[in-house]
């Protein structure tokens, strides 16, 4: 049990604790891929690359552009419930949700 | 000391539980649920450790080298796919749902039982 | 060795691979055609396999790893007759609800049938597994499948909500199996169900061991839907296509409760054998709180699927009271109730399939006295409503009083009234939802839709003045299930040897790890004595009562109405926990899981 | 916004999980000392793969043959899954999909510069997943992990603008679920093949190789192979599942 291995898990806890805690969707998103991050590294210090790398490519990767996917997606469909139909929404808004944190 | 990690583990179960119970939006409803699956690749690794284990593969070690165990990182592999695929699928119900009713917020259910 | 037991799970799977590989060119009858060939394949090899392991215990080992040096290498499939039988009546179910399908369905093919397949296999697995991870890997195949087949009609709410629900509850149940899996490992380093009771055997308890239990037995009892894990059920349930609905009443929950039972009797028993008395008391008062609550909302419920729903939570109850007796009278006497029960439920659920068909409804008050014409959907539902109410000398009635001679045998003879009672409210629900569905009787009610029943609509375009033949047949099929279960009182006999099998752990233990058959003594006759027959006979005539006094209660017996006033509204807090809000069913879920290991803690320890 | 939550719940909830946590808690505590385990099955394989199998990865070894079929399970789970969400994500009668007649008029997003610089580091992307997929028996990786960068590498051709490729894609998802179908039942048919050779189901048929070579462990290349194969095709899959729906409705 070493310093390094203690700091990443109280990290993991206080990640964990803030992604429940964020609720702002996008924002949530964003911190739950941080977990991921942490959770990688955390692996990494116990010996385990392999679940590592998973970790790192689905839990900080896949999922949050999945997660950012669908938030854009949502507010989009709310948006255009909310209003009519017929202005151009802003450009730039479309894609950039499947770039991890880049989105609003 | 020694079994921090496995309190981490019940800290972010607990967390996790936490979330799905308070939620007001589905997608943060599915954030919450990965942290309780991470409060699970937590308990299982920790499970698995040895005192300077090294990792499992013998590319660059001897074969008769002190290793953590093999088998919960396999266990946890599965986990993780797990984790993807739940999240996948709930997404789908949800944004079907948004689609159609224009809500993520779980407590706006049809069903209420007011007789 | 025998290699049926792979097959009958990995044939399901590369075909399901190779339909949706191949399913875009070829027509919807012949998708439908070869995902019904393949569950009839596995039909019969689950029949094979059953008849191969008659009662004694065949070991698969995957890749041929096997128990080198006291180590379980591999993942191994041990294949009893509880087992195999389960997975037979899994498969043949399958079989029914693919052919029901056929006409009265509309879907995307090939992917409906591509998710039914993987399903079968992911239940057909769990029959079968001898694994705990791997058990754990095949209990999420079969509950991704599930959710994606509840949630299918995406454009009704109530299914959109439906799957939310159950994959939430799903998902953390999964995690609760999973965590104590973890804990189970990090104890007895072992996965091998045959290990790790070995393992124990030698260690006895403490409170890894105990909340490790807690926390499989909850996973698997969430899946079950016992009271309190049990409000996701309904809303699932009620949603789902028909022939799925077969499937998920018929043998998904009660394949929670196989799961606990494989898992006790091969893993914690050896541990735990110093506590048989508490365990039982536990888990058969948790069984009859689940029979009871099930009946009175069965009885509360205007939408037939939904009350459909809460007749299954309540034979779970009634199931759990007879496998938490922890003997081998109780397994037998519940395997041969699911059998039986099964099929009852199935056939329940197509009528109302049928029903929903043809009368574009499902909810009892809209469709008072519409169900005249349909004589033969009536003829099915009114058997089906008195095989539930446990008719003598039919299936589940056979069942039932194997239950009940097990539970006095255990000297727990306040059982029996209580499982009389709660196949009375059941029966009464039913048979009440036929008296005014298919008889007009009763007053009709002011149609105020139910909101479950809102969008509901028939689940095919061509819905029609006809009932295809096809949604009949099954129905007849699972008609003579149930009858067939109890007329032949020999099964009776092979349940007994099948459960003297399941329950042998040592047994269980030595066949695995050593691979030495174990013999068993002769199994025991027990046909129902006088007065299961009546005990049935009083649960009969009870639901034709209480179901009158539902009817015409209120004309004819003014007074008595103001107690059933009464009660219906000491219910209503407990209707309306069913709020159909994640959230509060997570909350319930979570204090039951905290109630139910904090007890286990406190008598274990 | 946070006030709502009916009491019982809340009371429930707070009742629940300090019995639930804290029991987790109580029982963990008891457990041997974190770092202190000598578990016997780990161990042997640990001690065992390598001169069995001649594969210096024992997770891999692990993953794909003395628990091979937990990894078939596994990989249908995320077949499944994927099938589920086009199921649920499908449009139904009367939504009818706009759109795909107008793929070619489609104009790139980002900057040219932009676009190149995402196709030309889609290349060496794909050769890292196309490694780490194939070296799974030898270090750290395999097919899941190499199957999701894979899958990146297409991913960053789609986020530099390539939305002529995102469209010709959606036109050919079907081609992208049989590639996906093909890699789960590669798995499968693995399993069959071992069946066929050896009699036993999964089994491994194929010569051991020697130690750190990159065709070493018999079929856990083949099996890596298959899973890279389904894991990448499964999470493109849903990720253009997502991202359609989104288009889709950007360009009417």
């Amino acid at each position: 049990m070493n310093a390094l291995l203690i700091i990443l898990l109280t990290l993991v806890g206080a990640a964990g604790w803030l992604t429940v805690t964020t609720r702002e969707p996008v924002r949530q998103a964003v911190v739950a891929g941080i977990l991921g991050l942490l959770l990688g590294l955390l692996f990494f210090v116990l010996q385990a690359p392999d679940v590592a790398f998973s970790e790192l490519v689905v839990g900080s990767a896949a999922v949050p552009a999945m997660l950012l996917l669908a938030i854009a997606k949502v507010r989009e469909q709310q948006a255009s419930a909310a209003r009519a139909d017929d202005q151009s929404e802003p450009p730039g808004a479309g894609i950039s949700g499947s770039q991890g944190g880049e989105a609003d | 000391m020694s079994v921090y990690p496995y309190l981490v583990a019940a800290w972010l179960l607990g967390c996790g539980l936490y979330g799905v119970i308070t939620s007001r939006n589905y997608i943060h409803l599915t954030i919450c649920l990965t942290v309780v699956q991470s409060s699970t690749y937590v308990l299982l690794l920790g499970v698995g450790y040895v005192n300077g284990g090294k990792a499992p593969i013998f590319a660059g070690i001897s074969e008769r080298s002190v290793v953590v165990d093999p088998i919960v990182q396999a266990l946890t592999l599965t986990d993780i796919v797990v984790e993807a695929t739940v999240v996948a699928l709930l997404l789908a119900l949800i944004l079907q749902a948004n689609k159609r009713y224009g809500t993520t917020d779980p407590d706006r259910t049809t069903r209420m039982h007011e007789e | 060795m025998n290699q049926l037991a792979p097959l009958c799970v990995a044939i399901p799977l590369v075909i399901a691979a190779l339909l949706t590989f191949a399913g875009g060119f070829l027509s919807r009858i012949v998708v439908d055609l070869i995902a019904t060939l393949t569950a009839l394949a596995s039909l019969v090899m689950t029949i094979l396999l059953l008849v191969h392991v008659s009662s004694g215990l065949e070991v698969y080992w995957f890749a041929d790893w096997r128990v080198t040096h006291g180590v379980a290498v591999g993942i191994d499939f041990a294949v009893g007759p509880i087992g195999a039988g389960l997975a037979a009546f899994v498969s043949l179910l399958m079989v029914l609800a693919l052919v029901s399908g056929i006409r009265g369905l509309d879907v995307k093919h090939p992917y409906y049938q591509v998710l039914m397949l993987t399903f079968l296999a992911g239940m057909v697995g769990f029959c079968l597994s001898g694994d705990l991870f791997n058990m754990f890997v095949l209990f999420e195949l079969m509950s991704i499948s599930a959710v994606a087949l509840v949630g299918y009609k995406v454009q009704e709410q109530a299914a959109l909500e439906g799957g939310l629900n159950f994959a939430v509850i799903n998902t953390i149940g999964g995690f609760l199996f999973l965590l104590g899996i973890g804990l189970v490992y990090s104890r007895t380093g072992a996965l091998n169900l045959a290990q790790i009771g070995h393992y124990l055997a030698h260690s006895g308890n403490d409170r890894v061991v105990v909340v490790a239990f807690a926390l499989i037995a909850s996973g698997l009892l969430i899946k079950a839907a016992v009271v309190p894990f049990h409000f996701w059920m309904a809303d699932a349930y009620a949603v789902a296509l028909t022939p799925v609905c077969l499937l998920l009443a018929g043998a998904m929950s009660e394949l929670g409760l196989y799961g606990l039972g494989r898992i006790y009797f091969s893993a914690f028993q050896p541990a735990l054998a110093g506590h048989t008395a508490v365990l039982r008391a536990i888990f058969v008062s948790i069984g009859l709180l689940t029979s009871l609550w099930g009946g009175l909302m069965a009885l509360a419920e205007d939408h037939l699927k939904r009350l459909l729903a809460f007749v299954t939570i309540a034979f779970i109850g009634v199931f759990l009271t007879g496998l938490g007796l922890l003997t081998a009278d109780g397994v037998a006497g519940t395997a041969v109730y699911v059998l039986a029960d099964g099929f009852g439920k199935a056939l329940l659920f197509a009528c109302a399939g049928m029903i929903q068909h043809r009368l574009g409804h499902l909810s009892q008050s809209r469709l008072h006295g519409l169900g005249r014409p349909l004589r033969v959907i009536g003829a099915l539902f009114l058997a089906g409503g008195l095989l539930i109410a446990s008719i003598p000398p039919f299936g589940p009635f056979l069942g039932k009083s194997m239950i009940e001679d097990a539970a006095v045998k255990a000297g727990y003879g306040f059982v029996p009234p209580f499982v009389v009672l709660s196949s009375a409210l059941c029966g009464a629900a039913v048979l009440r939802a036929y008296a005014r569905v298919f008889l007009g009787w009763g007053k009709a009610a002011e149609a105020k839709a139910d909101d479950a029943d809102r969008d509901t609509r028939p689940e095919a375009q061509d819905a029609n003045d006809q009932t295809p033949l096809l949604q009949l047949l099954p129905a007849c099929v699972l008609l003579a299930g149930a009858i067939g279960v109890g007329v032949w009182f020999g099964f009776a006999d092979l349940a007994e040897t099948a459960a003297d099998r399941f329950t042998d752990v040592h047994g269980y233990m030595a066949t695995v790890l050593s691979d030495s058959p174990h013999l068993l003594a002769p199994g025991h006759s027990s046909s129902p004595e006088w007065f299961d027959w009546l005990y049935c006979g009083a649960a009969t005539l009870a639901s034709l009562a209480f179901a009158a006094a539902g009817l015409w209660g209120r004309r004819y017996l003014p007074r008595a109405c103001q107690v059933t006033d009464t009660v219906a509204r000491a219910l209503r807090p407990l209707r309306r926990t069913h709020s159909g809000q994640i959230g509060d069913y997570t909350a319930a879920l979570t204090l039951g899981v905290g109630v139910f290991g904090g007890l286990l803690a406190i008598t274990l320890l | 916004m946070r006030s709502g939550h009916s009491r019982g719940r809340l009371l429930t909830a707070a009742v629940g999980l300090v019995l639930l946590v804290g029991g987790f808690a109580w029982a963990v505590t008891d457990l041997p000392g974190f770092g202190h385990y000598h578990h016997r099955y780990g161990a042997y394989l640990a001690q065992h793969s390598v001169p069995q199998r001649a594969a210096t990865n024992s997770v891999n070894v692990i993953t794909f043959d003395y628990r091979g079929f937990d990894t078939l399970g596994e990989e249908f789970i995320l077949f499944v899954a994927v099938v589920g969400v086009v199921v649920l994500l499908r449009r139904i009668r009367g939504e009818e999909e706009e759109g795909d007649e107008g793929a070619g008029e489609e104009q790139p997003r980002a900057s040219e510069s932009l676009r190149w610089l995402g196709v030309a580091s889609a290349a060496p992307i794909a050769v890292i997943g196309g490694y780490v997929v194939t070296h799974g028996q030898l270090t750290p990786g395999g097919g899941f992990q190499g199957g999701v960068i894979l899958m990146a590498a297409i991913t960053v051709v789609f986020v530099a603008g390539e939305f002529m490729l995102l469209l010709r894609l959606r036109a050919r998802a079907q081609l992208l679920e049989m590639g996906e179908a093909v890699g789960a039942a590669g798995l499968g048919v693995l399993g069959f093949a071992g069946l066929i050779a050896t009699g036993i189901f999964f089994k491994n048929f194929l010569p051991h190789g020697s130690r750190g070579e990159l065709f070493s462990g018999g079929f856990l290349f083949i099996a890596n192979l298959a899973v890279g194969i389904e894991v990448a095709g499964a999470i493109l899959m849903v990720l253009s599942e997502l991202l359609d729906q989104r288009l889709l409705r950007r360009r009417s």
